[in-house]
């Protein structure tokens, strides 16, 4: 172990603010991009899934259309 | 004169009898909505004059030298040379998109006053580019070693002059939005009038490094800031009935 | 060979196959990182002429290979794409973009910190810094122009071709920047050009650089999948699956 | 009284082409004025001078009675112009395009009026999608469902059929007949044969003005 103590090891030899700094933004945006792409996903998903319900609804309206057409008698 | 008539023509004189001071606000704000909808969406018009910020000030000490002795005795002037030149790089698409899909016609044709609805559009480009400018421009007088003391007047200086520089250009970029290729005409017209601006804009900040008063070269910025706000919407609503027009 | 590389370029099968890899990739990054941390921070010894701020190479190195790893890696996608037409390359490249610009920021900003307390500012015009922004601005271009066009295909076309261009001037720009820098500065201390160092302390350095890699070709898979999803979402068997995983 | 347009001895030049002279109109409520005319007669250029948008004509145009000019603003709060370009913003979505439309009109009605005019002209489910997804036709129905929107009587159309397939049309001229009918006027250009009906006038243009 190269630090006698644990506050020493925060203290960093006088570098605390350098080293963490540095640590500290490289942490931050690693965690970033993690949490990122998860939540792109879960969206991703689901819009697709919201998506793939309004078109069934549309499918179900059209079919309903088509068959009010045809018990009206109207052949257009 | 058949009931339905009538009906038709009282919602008419309604909407016009009806609190024109309050359809203004909501036409003026549902405009700054509108477009700060847009460019949220298009994230890149934001962001490209912001990199093009800090990629001409990497160039300067690349193309002279990088010793911070030099670099802090330009440094004042360079920021706002090229922040002025950021601001400029989107101006052209103020009026542009709105001239192209013809939102800027109809613009023209609502029953308010055009120098308030030009305003509420200045305003969305200086919130979306004076402002980041002049928030970035600190971090980027770091990398010029500007002297310590000058970062807040920078930063303040920038986003009052700024204002004016969105209230002028826009007069050219309505004079301009009829061309096809108005951009560079567009520099050529707006960059002498940005001259005032530039003046007091950097030499506020030299003020304030040399340690006397900057708050003068700020009052002069803010007198400026005044006369563009009273005279450019005009020039600008002007502008944009001649190039709609012909 | 060659049916190989059209398996591995229809979406359906990479989506298929990178379930598989990926979860493998997520942990030798996680192990990795967390080893090479522990040991770099804690344990490694500090250097005799910086002190402790030397830690920071644990961070800065690794972010400044794969900076430069990943950009070289999208113009290799972008020569896959638009040679062999496969398009996961291409949506590879383009998921690849966001994290290089982020390897690169961090291997700027650790750079920059790390030569604090030698040379007392926070930003100096070294030439590994001056390369490394010029690089984080390449990115910045490829992402823009990825961006800005609305039909996708332009777009992926485009962004090859430029990340193509931006490989080629890597080491053109790497080499005159060394020059410019040797030329103002002839003999100053630069940190990053070191004499060998104890095995005591590159040993956790070369684990933090795997660490990275293996971060790196997890995000990107994961993120490419979500991009298979997003162009392939009119065909059925993304629509199955929509519906399915609820 | 009610609505009236009225141009007298209107004429405009062009590069120094006369597309129209001594053109006099009295265009009153519960009329729709169609303008023919093969292209370049100046068909875009009259609903412009109309419209009051243009400035460079010769000749008086009175609004109700008064001069075009002294009235600009209520003119203005009764006029409802689509010209050409649809005006809907293709970042936006069809609803955010109405809302702002609906604020420029003095924002009476609010979300459900617009979400009601969409629906009306077969934009139903599309309302959150942003129009640059949308079908050129399907554009041209969010700008046109800006007449389901204000209450404004007087309507200038510019080619309002492009790009509207076949049901659109047959109902977007019947909404034109029914506006006629509630007191409204409408001015309109196409090449579209509208259906003749007892408020249809034709005004022709390019082989000398006829008067109306």
């Amino acid at each position: 172990m190269a630090f006698a103590s644990f506050a020493e090891f925060i203290a960093m030899g006088g570098h605390a603010t350098y080293v963490w700094a540095a640590w500290g933004v490289t942490s931050v945006l690693l965690a970033g991009c993690v949490l990122h792409a998860r939540a792109e996903r879960r969206q991703l998903m689901r819009s697709l899934a919201r998506r793939e319900r309004r078109e069934q609804r549309l499918a179900a309206r059209r079919g309903e259309a088509t068959m009010e057409s045809h018990q009206s008698g109207g052949e257009s | 004169m058949p009931r339905g008539e009538s009906r038709l023509i009282d919602d008419a004189r309604l909407a016009s009898r009806g609190e024109p001071r309050t359809g203004l606000a909501v036409a003026v704000w549902a405009t700054l909505k509108r477009d700060l909808t847009q460019l949220a969406r298009r994230r890149g018009d934001v962001l490209n004059p912001l990199v093009f910020f800090a990629l001409v000030i990497t160039l300067f000490p690349i193309g002279i030298s990088p010793d911070p002795e030099l670099l802090a005795t330009i440094a004042p002037g360079l920021l706002w040379v090229a922040a002025l030149l950021s601001a400029l790089l989107s101006l052209d698409s103020l009026f542009r998109s709105d001239f192209d899909d013809g939102s800027l016609e109809q613009l023209l044709l609502a029953p308010h006053p055009l120098p308030m609805l030009g305003l509420a559009k200045v305003a969305v480009h200086w919130l979306l580019t004076g402002l980041p400018l002049a928030l970035m421009a600190p971090v980027l007088g770091i990398m010029l070693s500007l002297p310590a003391g000058s970062y807040l007047m920078l930063a303040v200086s920038l986003a009052l002059g700024s204002a004016s520089l969105s209230l002028i250009g826009a007069i050219g970029a309505a004079l301009t939005v009829g061309l096809s290729r108005g951009g560079v005409l567009l520099s050529l017209l707006v960059l002498p009038l940005y001259i005032p601006v530039l003046i007091f804009g950097a030499g506020a900040v030299q003020a304030s490094i040399l340690g006397d008063g900057a708050a003068a070269h700020l009052a002069i910025l803010g007198a400026l800031l005044a006369l563009a706000l009273m005279l450019a919407p005009w020039a600008i609503a002007a502008a944009l009935r001649i190039s709609i027009n012909g | 060979m060659w049916s190989f590389i059209h398996k591995l370029g229809s979406p359906k099968w990479f989506y298929g196959i990178s379930a598989r890899l990926m979860p493998w990739f997520w942990v030798a990054a996680a192990v990795l990182i967390a080893v090479g941390s522990v040991w770099g921070l804690a344990f490694a010894p500090a250097d005799y002429q910086q002190g402790n701020s030397f830690r920071i190479i644990y961070v800065h190195v690794p972010a400044a290979f794969l900076a430069q790893s990943i950009f070289v890696s999208m113009a290799v996608a972008g020569v896959v794409f638009m040679v062999w037409k496969i398009k996961v390359a291409d949506m590879a490249a383009a998921m690849m973009a966001p994290l290089g610009a982020a390897m690169t920021f961090i291997a700027l900003f650790s750079g920059a910190v790390w030569g604090v307390p030698t040379w007392g500012t926070w930003w100096m015009w070294d030439a590994r810094l001056t390369s490394m922004l010029i690089l984080l601005f390449l990115y910045l271009g490829v992402i823009a122009l990825r961006g800005a066009f609305t039909s996708r295909d332009s777009a992926s076309r485009a962004a090859s071709v430029l990340a193509m261009v931006g490989v080629i001037n890597i080491p053109i720009i790497k080499y005159s920047v060394d020059w410019w820098y040797t030329l103002h500065q002839p003999a100053s201390f630069t940190i990053t050009s070191r004499p060998a160092m104890p095995t005591e302390m590159w040993l956790p350095l070369l684990i933090m650089v795997l660490g990275f890699y293996s971060f790196f070709i997890a995000l990107t898979l994961m993120r490419t999948r979500s991009e298979i999803l997003r162009r392939e979402s009119s065909k059925r068997w993304v629509r199955e699956l929509a519906v399915e995983e609820r | 009284m009610t609505l009236r347009l009225q141009a007298r001895k209107l004429a405009c030049e062009r590069d120094d082409r006369w597309l129209f002279e001594d053109l006099d109109l009295d265009i009153g409520g519960g009329e729709v004025v169609r303008v023919e005319g093969p292209n370049g007669s100046g068909k875009t250029t009259l609903l412009k001078i109309l419209s009051g948008q243009l400035a460079d004509y010769h000749g008086e145009l009175l609004w109700n009675g008064e001069p075009m000019r002294d009235v600009r603003q209520v003119f203005l709060e009764g006029l409802l112009y689509l010209g050409h370009a649809p005006g809907v913003k293709v970042t936006l979505t069809p609803l955010e395009n109405l809302r702002w439309y609906q604020a420029l009109g003095g924002g009476a009605g609010g979300e459900q009026a617009c979400l009601a005019a969409l629906d009306e002209f077969g934009l139903a489910g599309f309302e959150d999608v942003p129009a640059g997804q949308l079908s050129a036709g399907q554009q041209r129905r969010v700008a046109l469902s800006r007449l389901a929107l204000s209450p404004r009587p007087l309507w200038v159309l510019d080619e309002p059929f492009t790009a509207i397939d076949r049901d659109g049309v047959a109902a977007l001229e019947a909404r034109l007949i029914a506006h006629a009918r509630q007191g409204g006027c409408v001015l309109v250009t196409t090449h579209h044969e509208l259906a003749a009906s007892d408020v249809l006038t034709c005004i022709a243009l390019g082989q000398g003005a006829r008067d109306a």
